[in-house]
């Protein structure tokens, strides 16, 4: 199996501090993919690391077949990534349309229709279309950091914490959600919400202090008691 | 940071006045004398800023009126009544008063406009004094100015000079002690985050209004230092240049440090003094004031923090490594 | 059982939009209370209106039977309403320990203390250093706050309301984005508050199995208003609530 | 800030000097008389300062032909940049006093500047020639015994243009700077041209940094004065906009003090107005003045010398003459005795010092300016030499 | 009635004029929050180098066209050496650009000399004509229509394109616009460039209209850029305009009316407008 992303040996520093010490793993073309890991263990450096909002010191970040560790950030998301900030990354002062209309790289049909698909799954962004971005509330705000990513094709989403927010109801559209993507473009996910994550993800990566230290299938780790209980503290 | 630590820091402090009290015995000319007295006198005016900017985070463009409201409460009184200690000391009392009146109804202000807004008003009312200065010329002397005398003691340079350490040292441990309290943390709190405090129990507006008024006072006092060293005034001293510079010597100094603002007070006089020199030495250096504008670029390209703020993150982290925050187990 | 904090009748509008609708409540002394509805309910905004960050546009609120309605954010924190936030809002550039520290003070009641330095008041640095061992961030006490991943920061805020240990903690999603092993330790801490200090407590969530198994009441805000209330038990039951927000037969309720 | 210069003439000159050996012993080395000299070098008053710097130093060699000495003593000249900065100057005042230990002070191109040093004269006790500051206050609230102007001072421009144009019934509104320096000139001109039986019909201040004078201007047209004295100072000025609102047209002449070169550039519109000025080079007819503008030329390709040059000029040969008074003394006492009354040679004819108030009564010039086609500028052309008597500003310092 | 229409157009004038001087500002320190001391140091240095040219070639058009292409340069310049370290941090704006407008100001007398330069406008736009009793200036008409257009164009370029979202969200959050695939280093100083432009394409329009430029000037009025952006609201073009015009208004009528105040009238007028509208005349949402 070819793989869209891999990363090998990946070591970065935030200013002083060094945060990922050895992350290596590789995410194939299509599917998904979920980083799992305590808070602080370096999973958000992780996707930042990869989209190049912090520099690659040690090893490579491969996308198809190029490296993009010394990348500037619009050139790596220029290349078919779209990015789901774990802060939502909302412009507060603009509407819920400016902040689309920000994102989208494009307007054309495919566009519009991507756009109705976008609202059919998040009424309440219709709703709210020309509010500011800054006025919505914690879940809506999820919701237009996810449709911003949505809007525009891309051949590999990161997803940071999706399901943070968001009403049951929601959580349960936003996995549909991701489960259609999945077919046309590759997730790498970072996901708290166990049952959410084992919905979606095909295969996971355990990130533990800067380190990824354990890897396999999404089916096997729902077994394996050990592993759960020694990184992720699941009984 | 345990009490063993600051107080070393402390006692270096007190060194350094100390060692300042022997310079004039050292340095006898007036002129330099002059320089340093100038260097007290906006170094106490530069930290009463860095209690607005440094340390609850409020930028005004027009701190200017209050170091003019000491300037002319002194001038004023020194001229209309005899100079001797006495009216120094009800110039003392004027200046302090206004800039407390002065500086609440501003703080107050500042519950209204944010950042920016703020700024801008302060350099309207900054701007009005001036022209109030400038109208009210009976009083004022207007744009041509007047002189006046000053106390016998304070016309010799050299108890000048200490008359002018010793404000700038009392000064600098009371609002060094003043923001090392309880009081000043709740300031840098609000300088970080102005929202979240009131959810914490306390009253933004009055820390505003209070920090304003302790600025507006030093910043009097600074004035009254002024107008005994320079004996004339006019209306430059509500220009806005002044607060420029002064805005100047606390960022190049490093906002939020106290004892920067004091650095960049000196730094900006001593280069000042000595680029401008340098235009006797050759023609070249006429155009000095290219030179002096480079220095500012370039403090920002490698004092990012300002010069002592710089400094002090660098030791920081240093000493943040070795308390080894994120052992590697 | 008499109730700590009762809200009458209140409404908020921003413009046309109404987010919170005459909801009138009352939440009972010593009890846990937990909030759920879907997103856009109201929920935060009825915080907002409990703690003072937004003002009514009618109704009023009373706190021990007198209304506060008026009264400002720092007044009520005074009184004894304590709230964390939902999006992260700490003090970025002091450190995590600071950031309790100021808590702590308040609590205390040094608010105007100019002249004394702050070192002299060792036991809110211990009382801020327990603080932080509670929610498990005690190794990143000189941290500047800014420095810390998300789940870090949510602990912090927690410490912080701790800090202020107000006779009513309302929480905003404590634990979003927590991570999992770490949520079980936050809410014992959360659930010992409540029964060791007798506290009030107002929780928001969307985690399902920790209403259920804390709360001893639940309240519903379907678009800005009280839709149901009663006890987990009850409420899972209640089909408009899982139609509108546990999901299951959802479909088009939502527009 | 800067205040005394453009619209209105200033300055006056004169020179003596000396060079004098007084001295028979060769050997000993010559006993030097220092003398510093603050002017605004940089900053928006540099044109002036410069001015005064290049006058002053022509002066000591016209006076010392070129020797630098005066009754057998070197004399050392050392110029400050005042920065037109109150505190600066004072710092390079006491520099020069204390460790340069200069006999005499000349200065400066502001007010401000100067009323910063002079009580410094008075302290150490050295004569301080003023030069060109024009507040009135210099030689009069703010007067004491070191204190001896050169220049001319506001009074004495407003005599003067209250001379070029006043007369029996003429109507007269004034246009100036709502600041000190408008408010002196314009009282000193309206008791001036009272004096001379002129009505003043309207009074109009504008703020001098202001973009936009056609309001001002549309309140003197409602006036309808015969003349329109307009005092000025400074880059910003109103000249283009009186143009424009065809104040001429309407029969309102202008008049106002001609100002330096690169400011009478502005005054293009105005060709034809009469009014007065302190200098321009073509002026004043006399020897000294001559060599001036030749060695002006000569040395500073081509430009012919401005405004205040023959202002600095006349200080440095006041100084020269005192001390060929003198004999060499540099004591101030003696100085000041005399000074006081003192007349000497300038550009600008002769010069005195009145006793009562130390300001050097001195020739202004009644002028209307002309297109010229050598110049990009309009130049002054004389009308007539106002005398030293006439333009004798009122005694302001008792 | 003649003296009230007299004094409204001169004071649009003015405040046209003034729009000019704020229409740079508005984008750099409106909508890019870059405190930009050093905006009348680009203000004087289109001022000097258009008038420079326009004397050198007789050529009105050459001197603006010389103007912006300073500008533009210029910008570049400040942009990519002096703003790019500092974006996002007000006080080491401060610093850096306060210092940077010294350089700008006295390398102005390096290049051109230190004095004063007269100027006055083409032959085709200079003097007046009466209209009743009441005298237009030409060259004033002449700023108004430019005004216009100015703001005109800008409107437009900012309601049909998305550069002006993309800026406000640049200044909101830069990391993230760049996650979009956007250069916004490249926008910035993109719009920097066209700020500086502005600035000095206003200084090089203000020169025949105040008859004379010199090295000072610059830092005058870019206060009453700064003036004018913060009271209009920070980032909107109308509310620049608007409050333009207003203090060109303020300006004739007090100096008519009201004299012994016209002294104060800017600051009197912006304490006014801030006390009843602390966020500008036009709120820009934040
Ligand atoms: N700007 C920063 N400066 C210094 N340290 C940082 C910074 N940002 C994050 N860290 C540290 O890096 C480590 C990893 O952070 P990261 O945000 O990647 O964690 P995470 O796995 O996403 O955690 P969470 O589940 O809480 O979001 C944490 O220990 C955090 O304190
Ligand atoms: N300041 C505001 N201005 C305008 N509208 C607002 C404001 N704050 C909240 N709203 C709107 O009010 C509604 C309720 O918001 P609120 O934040 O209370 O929802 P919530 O129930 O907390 O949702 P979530 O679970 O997503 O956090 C939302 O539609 C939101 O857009
Ligand atoms: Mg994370
Ligand atoms: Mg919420």
């Amino acid at each position: 199996m070819s793989s869209l992303l891999k990363l090998n040996q990946v070591e970065a520093f935030i200013q002083k501090f060094h945060i990922l010490h050895d992350i290596s793993f590789e995410v194939p073309k299509g599917g998904a993919t979920v980083l799992l890991g305590r808070n602080g263990a370096g999973k958000t450096t992780t996707l930042r690391t990869i989209m190049g909002l912090n520099q690659v010191t040690k090893g490579s970040v491969t996308y198809k077949d190029t490296n993009i560790g010394n990348l500037h950030t619009h050139h790596i998301a220029n290349k078919g990534i779209g990015y789901v900030p774990e802060g939502q990354g909302i412009f507060g002062g603009l509407t819920v349309g400016e902040n689309m209309r920000v994102a989208m790289k494009k307007e054309d049909e495919t566009t519009t229709k991507r756009m109705e698909w976008i609202l059919e799954l998040f009424p309440d962004l219709k709703k709210f279309w020309n509010k500011p971005g800054g006025q919505l509330s914690g879940g809506q705000k999820q919701m237009l950091a996810i449709a911003r990513a949505y809007v525009n094709e891309n051949d590999l989403l990161l997803i940071d914490e999706p399901s943070k927010g968001l009403a049951p109801i929601i959580v349960d559209k936003v996995t549909e959600s991701i489960q259609q993507m999945k077919e046309q473009t590759t997730i790498l996910l970072v996901e708290q919400n166990f049952v959410m994550a084992s919905k979606i993800a095909d295969q996971f990566h355990i990130i533990d202090n800067g380190q990824t230290v354990h890897s396999g299938q999404m089916e096997d780790l729902k077994n394996d008691k050990v592993i759960m209980k020694k990184y992720l503290g699941i009984s | 940071m345990n009490l063993r630590n600051v107080d070393k820091i402390t006692w270096i402090y007190v060194a350094i006045s100390l060692l300042l009290f022997i310079v004039p015995f050292i340095v006898t000319g007036r002129s330099m004398q002059f320089i340093i007295i100038q260097i007290f006198i906006f170094g106490i005016f530069a930290m009463s800023y860095d209690i607005l900017l440094g340390f609850t985070g409020i930028i005004s463009f027009g701190h200017v009126m209050f170091f003019g409201i000491g300037s002319y409460s002194t001038a004023i009184v020194m001229d209309r009544l005899e100079p001797s200690i006495g009216s120094l000391l009800v110039a003392i009392v004027i200046a302090v008063t206004l800039a407390a009146i002065v500086s609440f109804i501003v703080g107050v202000l500042t519950l209204r406009l944010k950042s920016h807004f703020y700024a801008m008003l302060t350099l309207a009312l900054a701007g009005l004094f001036l022209v109030a200065a400038e109208k009210w010329r009976s009083v004022s002397g207007g744009n041509d100015g007047f002189t006046f005398g000053v106390p016998e003691f304070l016309r010799d340079s050299q108890n000048l000079y200490f008359v002018g350490l010793t404000a700038m040292v009392l000064i600098f441990f009371g609002l060094r002690r003043l923001t090392s309290s309880p009081f000043g943390k709740v300031l840098m709190a609000i300088r970080e985050n102005e929202n979240r405090i009131e959810s914490l129990g306390y009253k933004v507006l009055h820390y505003k209004v209070i920090a304003s008024i302790v600025s507006g006072v030093v910043a009097s006092l600074s004035g009254v230092l002024y107008m005994l060293s320079l004996r004339f005034v006019d209306t430059s001293v509500f220009a806005t240049d002044i607060t420029i510079d002064v805005l100047l010597m606390t960022i190049i100094g490093g906002v939020g440090t106290l004892i920067g603002p004091i650095v960049g007070a000196g730094l900006v006089e001593f280069a000042h003094h000595w680029l401008s020199g340098l235009s006797d030495v050759h023609w070249i250096f006429e155009r000095w004031i290219i030179l002096y504008g480079t220095v500012y670029i370039l403090v920002v390209i490698f004092f990012p923090l300002g010069i002592v703020g710089t400094i002090q993150s660098k030791l920081s982290t240093i000493g943040l490594k070795n308390n080894g925050p994120r052992a590697k187990k | 059982m008499t109730a700590i904090l009762e809200t009458k009748d209140l409404t908020i509008a921003f413009g046309g939009h109404i987010a919170v609708d005459s909801v009138s409540v009352q939440i009972p002394e010593k009890m846990f209370t937990s909030i759920i509805g879907p997103n856009g309910a109201g929920k935060t905004t009825f915080f907002n209106l409990l703690s003072g960050q937004l003002t009514p546009t009618k109704g009023s609120i009373y706190f021990k039977g007198n209304d506060i309605t008026k009264v400002s954010t720092t007044e009520r924190t005074r009184l004894g309403i304590g709230r964390s936030f939902q999006i992260t809002n700490v003090f970025p550039n002091l450190t995590v320990l600071e950031n309790v520290r100021l808590a702590v003070q308040s609590e205390a009641k040094v608010r105007y203390q100019m002249i004394a330095h702050f070192l002299h008041y060792k036991q809110f640095q211990n009382k801020a250093y327990e603080l932080l061992e509670k929610v498990f961030l005690e190794e990143k006490k000189n941290h500047l706050a800014v420095n810390l991943s998300h789940g870090e920061k949510r602990k912090l805020e927690i410490a912080m309301l701790l800090a202020l240990d107000t006779e009513v903690l309302l929480l905003d999603e404590p634990t979003a984005g927590m991570s999992l092993e770490e949520v079980p330790a936050i809410i014992e801490v959360i659930k010992n508050i409540k029964e060791q200090k007798e506290r009030t407590i107002v929780l928001i969530e969307h985690k399902m199995n920790m209403i259920m198994d804390m709360s001893d009441e639940v309240l519903v805000l379907f678009n800005g208003e009280l839709l149901a209330r009663g006890t987990p038990n009850e409420i899972i039951e209640n089909e408009a609530v899982q139609s509108a927000y546990l999901g299951g037969e959802y479909d088009e309720q939502l527009t | 800030d800067e205040e005394e210069t453009s619209g209105a003439p200033e300055d006056t000159e004169e020179t003596t000097d000396e060079t004098t050996e007084e001295t028979e012993g060769t050997e000993e080395p010559m006993e030097t008389v220092k003398i510093g000299v603050l002017a605004s070098l940089t900053g928006a008053l540099e044109a002036y300062g410069k001015q005064t710097q290049k006058g002053f130093e022509l002066g000591l060699d016209y006076a010392t032909d070129g020797t630098m000495e005066i009754e057998g003593k070197k004399i050392e000249v050392i110029f400050e940049d005042t920065e037109t900065d109150a505190t600066v100057a004072r710092q390079k005042a006491i520099g020069l006093l204390e460790d340069d230990e200069v006999d005499f002070l000349v200065g400066s191109s502001s007010s401000g500047d100067t009323l910063a040093v002079t009580p410094l004269a008075e302290e150490y006790e050295r004569i301080m020639v003023v030069e060109p500051a024009v507040a009135d206050s210099i030689t009069g609230s703010e007067y004491n015994d070191y204190i001896f102007r050169t220049g001319r001072s506001s009074s004495q421009d407003a005599v003067a243009a209250a001379a070029a144009i006043a007369g029996e019934g003429v109507e007269i509104a004034t246009l100036a700077p709502d600041y000190s320096f408008g408010h002196d000139g314009v009282s000193a001109f309206v008791t001036a041209a009272e004096d001379l039986g002129a009505d003043i019909v309207h009074e109009e201040y504008a703020d001098q940094a202001a973009t936009d004078f056609t309001a001002n201007i549309q309140k003197i047209i409602e006036a309808d004065p015969d003349y329109l004295f307009v005092v000025w100072a400074g880059a910003n000025s109103p000249w283009n906009q009186i143009a424009d609102m065809k104040l001429q047209e309407q029969g309102i002449k202008i008049t106002t003090g001609a100002p330096d070169i690169a400011a009478l550039a502005t005054m293009n519109d105005l060709v034809g107005m009469e009014g007065f000025t302190v200098y321009y080079h073509t002026l004043p007819d006399n020897e000294i003045n001559d060599w001036l503008v030749e060695e002006h030329t000569s040395r500073y390709d081509g430009d012919v010398p401005d405004l205040f040059t023959p202002g600095g000029m006349s200080a440095a040969l006041s100084i020269v003459e005192a001390l060929k008074q003198t004999g060499g003394d540099t004591n101030a006492d003696t100085l000041i005795e005399t000074m006081e009354g003192m007349s000497f040679e300038t550009p600008k004819g002769t010069m005195t010092f009145r006793p009562e108030d130390h300001q050097a009564l001195q020739s202004l010039y009644s002028i209307t300016l002309e297109e010229s086609d050598e110049h990009d500028y309009p130049i002054p052309v004389l009308n007539r030499v106002l005398t030293p008597e006439e333009t004798a500003p009122p005694i302001m310092n008792q | 009635m003649d003296l009230i229409f007299s004094l409204f157009i001169n004071g649009l004038a003015t405040g046209m004029l003034i729009f000019l001087l704020a229409a740079g500002l508005t984008l750099i320190f409106g909508l890019m929050h870059v405190l930009n001391f050093a905006h009348g140091g680009l203000f004087i240095w289109g001022a000097f180098a258009g008038v420079w040219s326009y004397h050198l070639s007789n050529s009105f058009v050459l001197g603006i066209g010389v103007a912006i292409v300073t500008g533009v340069l210029l910008g570049l310049i400040t942009e990519k050496l002096i703003i790019r370290p500092v974006y996002g941090n007000t006080i080491q704006q401060i610093l850096i650009t306060l210092g940077f407008m010294l350089v700008l100001q006295e390398m102005i007398k390096v290049v051109f000399g230190p004095d004063q330069k007269a100027v006055s406008p083409p032959e085709y736009l200079q003097s007046s004509f009466m209209l009743g009793d009441v005298i237009l200036i030409k060259y004033r008409l002449f700023i108004i229509a430019v005004g216009i257009l100015i703001f005109l164009i800008a409107t437009f370029i900012l309601k049909r394109t998305r550069i002006g979202l993309i800026v406000r969200a640049g200044v909101m959050d830069q990391e993230m616009v760049q996650s979009l695939g956007i250069n916004i280093k490249l926008v910035f100083m993109s719009v920097f460039m066209v700020g500086s432009a502005l600035a000095a394409l206003s200084g090089m329009l203000h020169a025949p209209y105040s008859g004379v430029i010199y090295a000072e000037m610059g830092l005058e009025f870019s206060i009453l850029a700064f003036i004018v952006v913060v009271i209009g609201g920070m980032g909107s073009f109308t509310g620049s305009l608007l409050a333009a015009i207003l203090v060109g208004l303020a300006q004739a009528f007090m100096a008519y009316y009201v004299p012994s105040l016209s002294l104060a009238v800017n600051m009197l007028l912006m304490v006014v407008v801030l006390i009843f509208r602390p966020q500008g005349l036009f709120k820009v949402k934040e």
